[in-house]
């Protein structure tokens, strides 16, 4: 184990886990669904990073992490379309996008 | 100095993740998250992995986040930039977040995983090899769901039919409940 | 394994697929169906039980041409229940016994689905009635086909359950409704005592024999080691069982109510097929009846009893279908009677003349009943033999058949039964062979003098109702007076295939049946040992002519006589004209007691639903506004307490439901970290 | 490569219905009926292929080992392609889906279809998260995209938020997996366990459990699914109660228990982990059967309460999981199998009156068993099925919790039966209470007569007669599906 901290994959590690727990942070307190589903791009992204730092020390030949890396940005951009547009359509029913105004449905 | 890179990298990825996280103004909660996204990009460098890092800067920078941006620009119309990312009770999401990055953490270092130093190089081959062999189905599937999400996220934004269909059965009893 | 066997399910299916048309139709137009519907109807109902009779002949015929080794056709549809312990299949076979049966049900079925269709032309119910007949037969096919004792239960079951929707078919009449659930609760307690022999019977195999199964065909092979004591018991149970649904002392009450039903429904079910089901189950299971002689002379005793009994009420009712029914109920004394003595043939053989004859005379009463416009007093009949020939000679086929006259087909059943009757002896009471034989001949005298006073009183004499009604008397159409000739030929000729070797016969019947029956060996004369025979022949000869000619001088040349003989022994009419006081003293005791729970039933019946909801409602809901006074909820006691916190449980659940998305958020957070410290700690 | 083209031919046949629907809708010019009869036939012929060629590739690999399609895949591709056909003929009529957004909403039953059969036949962790998220972003779409309503753009939002927060957790695990073992193939994982590995192994398993669990709607994930469910077309909840929740057991089962519970291999760390797992399992199930019947108790709504009911069902669906033998699995194909039947019945009958009277409380359905004719056949349909549901003899659903039950007490789970038990009882109540709509109150509102369409008819009858089928007869299907599991 080297002593650089860039070479060191537990600190990409930690990295990952720091930013998967502000996004966590972000979708527990934030009213916005904005800010929500920014939260939701952060926790994809620590785990994006986490499959590179795997695939770069736990066996460097090993491209599929890559690939899942990938996939995980495809599929969050999809995710992401599908949440705006949704979005939008609750923002010209309510001119709100606060969680607290779309709370009709309960019990 | 590749350290005092990584470190200035990290602090940004961190930091812009806690500026999402903690911000009041939903525009500098944004701005933080494209600072974060830009510096993962930057930790995937690190890694030799440059396609990804491309894959990122193009495809969230270029345009998640555009269409953030964007949906923020259309949604928050009058109000206060700076008051628009109201927070709830945030100590006991402290508390949950707290405990999952002390288990997590913990879990790390007691896992004694082998690691190796990685090698350097380029990716973009043994990427395409994978994508045009191991998983060229899901290769292939993604380009199918990619056109059924923008089919069905396109019906829910045209205009003229979304009129269309509420003059059509506008006054649904499922309208009238809500109004309650 | 023969070609012909794998059509055997086509038997009880081809019903079954006419009940659900009918059912079907019934139920989606039911009042508002149109003659279409009721033409559909009447076509598919008889074609169905056509099909199954058609399929049974080939079937027969096939067997016939077997040699006797080989006559058992069966065709595994389906394994049922299968557990480590217990194989159920849904087994059908075809043996000589069943297939006997399978004739008579959709044979005679036939013909009286056929008479149906003429005689319920003008019910508003129609389809449903065919549908219930049509249900019927196949539930009557599964008690007959099935190869264990649990498919036969669910046929037994069946046919219970098809009595009582028949009886009370006329359900808006409450004395109607009420028959058929007095038919539906005494048969419910045979049907207990039918659980309970066949619940002590697979344990007893289990435990004696070690093999589990309820197969008949299995069981009769393992059959050995199991003690006396507790057989008897077994068999005990299942004779009640068989009492109840054959109508014996004394479970016979309910038979005469069900009179209220239509009359075919009479003919098939109380007098043809349903009420030989007892008579079927001992024959079949005959290697545990044969084993266990203290159950026979129970039912010896109490069939013989039974025919007596029966026939002396039948004497004095004026009901035409009631008078039938009690002669049913005496005739399937008769049949006990033979299956008591062991040689079970004997039965069987009547069972079968007696659905020719007693289907030929409760149609020959339907068709008499609707020609006289739904007159069932035979009081106030007579002289209708001009009227109505067709009837009147298929009728007068009947009654001389029942009778015992020589030459047509009770007339050798009987005999037989009462001739192995003496002979046999008996290990208990020595004297009880030749107390049976008198009882039984004294019952065939009675019997041939109740038949034909109904006969003479129908049809002889002179008109007794209102004037102007005999005019409007008229023959019965087409459809209904072919299944009375026909079933007036059976009864003729149905005898021939039984008579005894004393009169020149071979008694096909018998040699047919031995493969597959357990029984005694039955005995048989050579040469001049045929004496006896033809003495008592001779004996119940007397006996029946005599019957008949007491019946011809009361009721033809002097019609006072019965009067004053009633007049003088007013006492005794009285008692057998109230039939004993039976359904009174029932009444007193069973009735009474019951009643409280009857009406409790009803009630249930009613409110099923809505007692099992409040049921429910009273442990959980009842507390719903407990939420103040929780105090309260734990005086009241642990339900309620129970009760309550499943409320207040419900409510704060929906509260945390609150529509909050953050909210929800923490939860799968939370979740996780729960997850994780179980998995942790554990 | 060719030959496992042609062993994902019924998806292929799907995926190329969905471009097809895609092209047709976008046309603007197709008729409602026309697009009905084309998906029906897609539908249908990629069931017929599942039917007529899949036995040949029992076992096979196909993909370089992303999908195996084997006899598990096959009863899960056939429940979910039937699911489809089910589903697209409740749409044909619905007024609830205008139709303007019929053929979109037809593409993205197919598409959601396809999905859910690659989750069924998936063996790599690629494979799997790629088409869990093709089930999720097409069940938000069919969620929200009724953008005139308001109900379904919020549910639609919610399902989003709280769909993508779980997957993204889901993820968080899958890449520690991947770490921990450096492989995504799913037969290869057992082979790189190591036990020092297994606190990391640990966090990783149950952080993908939340995904999964989010799938199936076990409690405390399921409060996404009453608001879904009544925001939602009926058809498309149907789709919802049955599709997503079956494929979740199905990537669950193949995940915790094919590969690593029932692994060799992985024999040494799963004698540590083995206890607690099944702890897991039981508290999930008896926390989302509780959960799920307490809230339908007091629901008017009658999709919101078939909504929680699914939930309590999950929560039956996971004791079989919990039970973590063959036994347990066996019953729970059975059950998922038995619940396509009787709740895609009482959907039937739901959708059936809401397109008709536009009623969903269960107050409307009051007199109903007593207005004669079809309605009077409609409401002996529905009670079949809700007897069934409530685990009745003599139906399905009966011999389903039997064996679940059995499953359970075989292993010893008394107070996980106990809690069952005491569930099916308060279950009874909440079906009960439509039971007393239909049949006890005789006092009848003055509505339209409803009547029956043959082919309405014929699927009713056929679904409640099934269900009395599978009641009496379930041995040889029992049999059957004792054969799939590997």
């Amino acid at each position: 184990m080297t002593s650089l901290l860039s070479e060191n994959p537990n600190s990409y590690l930690i990295i990952s886990v720091l930013i998967f727990s502000a996004g966590m942070f972000t979708v527990l307190t934030r009213k916005n669904i904005l800010a929500i589903i920014m939260g939701i791009e952060l926790m994809l992204n620590a785990s994006a990073l986490n499959f590179i730092t795997f695939s770069f020390f736990r066996k460097s030949t090993l491209y599929s992490g890559h690939v899942f890396a990938i996939l995980i940005i495809v599929l969050a951009a999809a995710e992401a379309v599908v949440a705006l547009a949704i979005l939008l359509a609750i923002f010209q029913q309510r001119k709100s996008v606060m969680t607290d105004d779309i709370s009709d449905m309960k019990g | 100095m590749k350290d005092a890179i990584f470190i200035l990298v990290a602090v940004f990825a961190v930091g812009g993740a806690l500026l999402t996280a903690a911000s009041q103004s939903i525009i500098n909660a944004a701005l933080g998250l494209l600072l974060s996204l830009i510096s993962i990009a930057a930790l995937y460098i690190f890694q030799s992995a440059d396609f990804v890092a491309i894959s990122q800067i193009l495809v969230y920078v270029g345009g998640v986040m555009v269409l953030l941006l964007f949906s923020i620009m259309l949604s928050s119309g009058s109000t206060d930039f700076f008051k628009n990312n109201p927070a709830m009770k945030v100590f006991p999401a402290l508390l949950i977040v707290v405990v999952f990055a002390g288990l997590a953490i913990y879990a790390l270092f007691s896992a004694n995983l082998t690691f190796y130093p990685g090698q350097y190089g380029p990716s973009t081959r043994e990427i395409g090899n994978l994508f045009l062999k191991d998983y060229i189905l899901v290769f292939e599937l993604v380009s199918v769901l990619i056109v059924v999400m923008l089919v069905g996220a396109g019906v829910m934004l045209r205009k003229e039919l979304v009129r269309k269909a509420v003059a059509s059965d506008g006054d649904s009893k499922d309208e009238k409940e809500n109004k309650k | 394994m023969d070609q012909v066997a794998q059509y055997i399910w086509i038997i009880p299916a081809a019903p079954l697929a006419g009940f659900i048309i009918n059912g079907l139709i019934s139920f989606s137009w039911g009042a508002k169906s149109s003659d279409f519907h009721k033409k559909v109807s009447t076509i598919v109902s008889p074609l169905v039980i056509l099909i199954s009779f058609l399929v049974t002949l080939a079937v027969f015929i096939q067997m016939v041409q077997n040699p006797e080794t080989n006559r058992i056709f069966s065709q595994n549809l389906y394994s049922w229940i299968k557990t480590g312990f217990i194989e159920a299949n849904v087994n059908l076979v075809l043996d000589p016994l069943s297939i006997i049966l399978v004739l008579i049900i959709t044979g005679v079925g036939f013909f009286i689905h056929l008479y149906s269709v003429g005689y319920m032309d003008h019910d508003r119910s129609i389809i449903r009635y065919f549908a219930y007949l049509n249900l019927f037969t196949f539930a009557m096919l599964i008690l007959v086909l099935g190869d264990n004792i649990l498919l036969m239960f669910v046929g037994w079951e069946g046919v219970g359950l098809c009595s009582y929707l028949l009886i009370g078919f006329w359900y808006q009449n409450r004395n109607y409704a009420i028959a058929g659930m007095k038919a539906f609760l005494v048969n419910r307690v045979g049907d207990f005592a039918f659980i309970i022999g066949f619940f002590m019977l697979f344990w007893g195999i289990y435990h004696y024999e070690g093999v589990p199964t309820i197969a008949f065909s299995a069981l009769k092979d393992v059959m050995g080691k199991m003690p006396e004591w507790y057989l008897t018991i077994v068999t005990l149970m299942f004779f009640i069982g068989a009492t109840g649904k054959s109508a014996q002392i004394p479970l016979y009450i309910w038979l005469p109510d069900a009179m209220a039903g239509p009359t075919p429904v009479s003919a098939l079910i109380h007098a043809a097929t349903m009420v030989t089901a007892g008579v079927y189950m001992i024959a079949r299971m005959s290697f545990l009846f044969i084993a266990t002689p203290m159950t026979l002379t129970v039912i010896s005793i109490i069939a013989a009893g039974t025919a007596f009994f029966a026939a002396t009420i039948g004497i004095v009712q004026n009901d035409i279908k009631k008078v039938l029914a009690y002669s049913t109920v005496s005739q399937l004394g008769y049949m006990f009677l033979g299956m008591g003595t062991g040689v079970f043939t004997t039965g069987i053989f009547h069972l079968m003349t007696h659905a020719f004859f007693k289907g030929l005379l409760f149609l020959g009463a339907g068709s008499v009943i609707l020609a006289s416009h739904h007159e069932q007093d035979i009081l106030l009949m007579g002289g209708l033999r001009k009227k109505i020939p067709i009837t009147f000679i298929t009728f007068l086929i009947g009654t001389l058949a029942i009778a015992g006259i020589p030459g047509l087909s009770g007339f050798f059943s009987k005999d037989e039964i009462l001739w192995q009757t003496y002979i046999t002896p008996n290990v208990y009471i020595p004297q009880l062979p030749h107390i049976l034989w008198i009882i039984g001949l004294a019952t065939a005298g009675i019997t041939s003098f109740y038949m034909f006073r109904l006969l003479f009183l129908t049809f002889f004499g002179e008109f007794r109702g209102d004037e102007g009604a005999l005019e409007e008397v008229h023959e019965s159409p087409f459809i209904m007076t072919i299944p009375l000739m026909v079933l007036a030929v059976l009864s003729i000729f149905g005898g021939y295939i039984g008579m005894p070797e004393a009169l020149g016969g071979s008694n096909h019947l018998h040699h047919w049946l031995s493969p597959v029956l357990s029984m005694k060996e039955a005995v048989e004369e050579h040469g001049a040992g045929h004496f006896q025979e033809y003495l008592f022949m001779g004996f119940s000869i007397l006996v029946s002519l005599s019957g008949a000619a007491l019946a011809y001088i009361f009721y033809i040349l002097k019609p006072s006589i019965p009067k004053s003989i009633g007049s003088k022994i007013s006492g005794l009419h009285q008692l057998v004209f109230n039939k004993y006081y039976i359904d009174e003293l029932y009444h007193a005791t069973f009735i009474k007691g019951t009643l409280g729970l009857r009406m409790l039933l009803n009630k249930f019946d009613q409110k099923i639903i809505d007692a099992f909801v409040n049921f429910v409602a009273v442990i959980v809901k009842a507390v719903s506004r407990v939420h103040g006074f929780f105090d309260r909820v734990v005086v009241d006691g642990l339900v309620n307490f129970v009760a309550a916190f499943t409320q207040y449980y419900s409510s704060v659940m929906q509260t945390w439901q609150s529509g909050m998305l953050n909210r929800y958020l923490y939860y799968i957070l939370g979740s996780f970290i729960m997850a994780y410290v179980i998995l942790r700690i554990i | 490569m060719f030959e496992s083209t042609k062993a994902i031919l019924p998806e292929l046949i799907l995926v190329i219905t969905t471009f097809y629907l895609t092209l047709r809708s976008a046309s603007g010019r197709a008729k409602r009926g026309s697009l009905y009869i084309e998906a029906l036939i897609g539908a249908i012929c990629a069931l017929v292929c599942l039917f007529l060629f899949s036995e040949k590739y029992y076992g096979f690999k196909a993909f370089y080992s992303t999908i195996e399609l084997d006899k598990t895949a096959f009863f899960f591709r056939m429940i979910f392609i039937s699911l489809a056909i089910f589903v697209i003929v409740m749409t044909a009529k619905s007024t609830e889906i205008s139709d303007y957004l019929f053929g979109e909403n037809l593409v993205l039953v197919f598409s959601i279809t396809t999905g859910m059969c690659f989750v069924a036949s998936s063996i790599d962790l690629l494979m799997i998260y790629f088409s869990l998220e093709w089930i999720s972003l097409s069940s938000y779409l069919l969620t929200g995209f009724i953008a005139h309503k308001r109900s379904s753009s919020e549910a639609g939002m919610k399902y989003t938020l709280f769909g993508g927060i779980a997957s993204a957790v889901m993820l968080f695990g899958m890449s520690w997996l991947f770490g921990v073992t450096g492989t995504l193939k799913l037969d290869e994982i057992p082979a790189a366990f190591a036990a020092s590995h297994s606190i990391m192994m640990m966090f990783s398993l149950v952080l993908i459990l939340v995904g999964f669990a989010f799938k199936v709607a076990a409690v405390p994930l399921h409060f996404w699914v009453p608001d879904v469910y009544q925001a939602a077309s009926t058809p498309i909840t149907t789709l919802f109660s049955i599709g997503p929740k079956a494929a979740g057991f199905a990537v669950l089962i193949r995940v915790f228990y094919y590969s690593f519970y029932n692994s060799e291999e992985t024999a040494l760390l799963m004698e540590s982990l083995k206890p607690g797992l099944e702890i897991v399992f039981q508290f999930f199930a008896a926390f989302t059967m509780t959960a799920g019947n307490l809230l339908a108790l007091r629901q008017e709504n009658i999709k919101r309460m078939l909504a929680y009911s699914s939930i309590s069902h999950a929560g039956f669906l996971l004791m079989g999981v919990a039970a973590m033998s063959d036994k347990g699995i066996q019953a729970l194909y059975f059950y998922i199998f038995i619940y396509l039947l009787m709740n895609g019945g009482a959907f039937f009958v739901v959708n059936l009156i809401i397109n008709r009277w536009g009623a969903e409380n269960i107050s409307d359905y009051e007199g109903l068993g007593w207005r004669g004719g079809s309605q009077s056949m409609i409401a002996v349909a529905m009670s079949v099925f809700l007897f069934s549901l409530a685990g009745l003899p003599p139906f399905g659903g009966f011999i389903g919790k039997w064996f679940i039950f059995a499953a359970a007490v075989e292993k010893h789970m008394y107070a996980l039966v106990v809690v069952g038990l005491v569930n099916i009882v308060i279950a009874l109540y909440y079906y009960a209470r439509i039971l007393r709509a239909m049949y006890l109150v005789q006092t009848v509102s003055p509505r339209t007569e409803i009547r029956l369409k043959i082919n309405e008819g014929f699927f009713m009858g056929a679904l409640s007669l099934s269900l009395i089928y599978y009641g009496i007869f379930f041995p040889p299907f029992m049999g059957y599906l004792k054969t799939i599991i590997p």
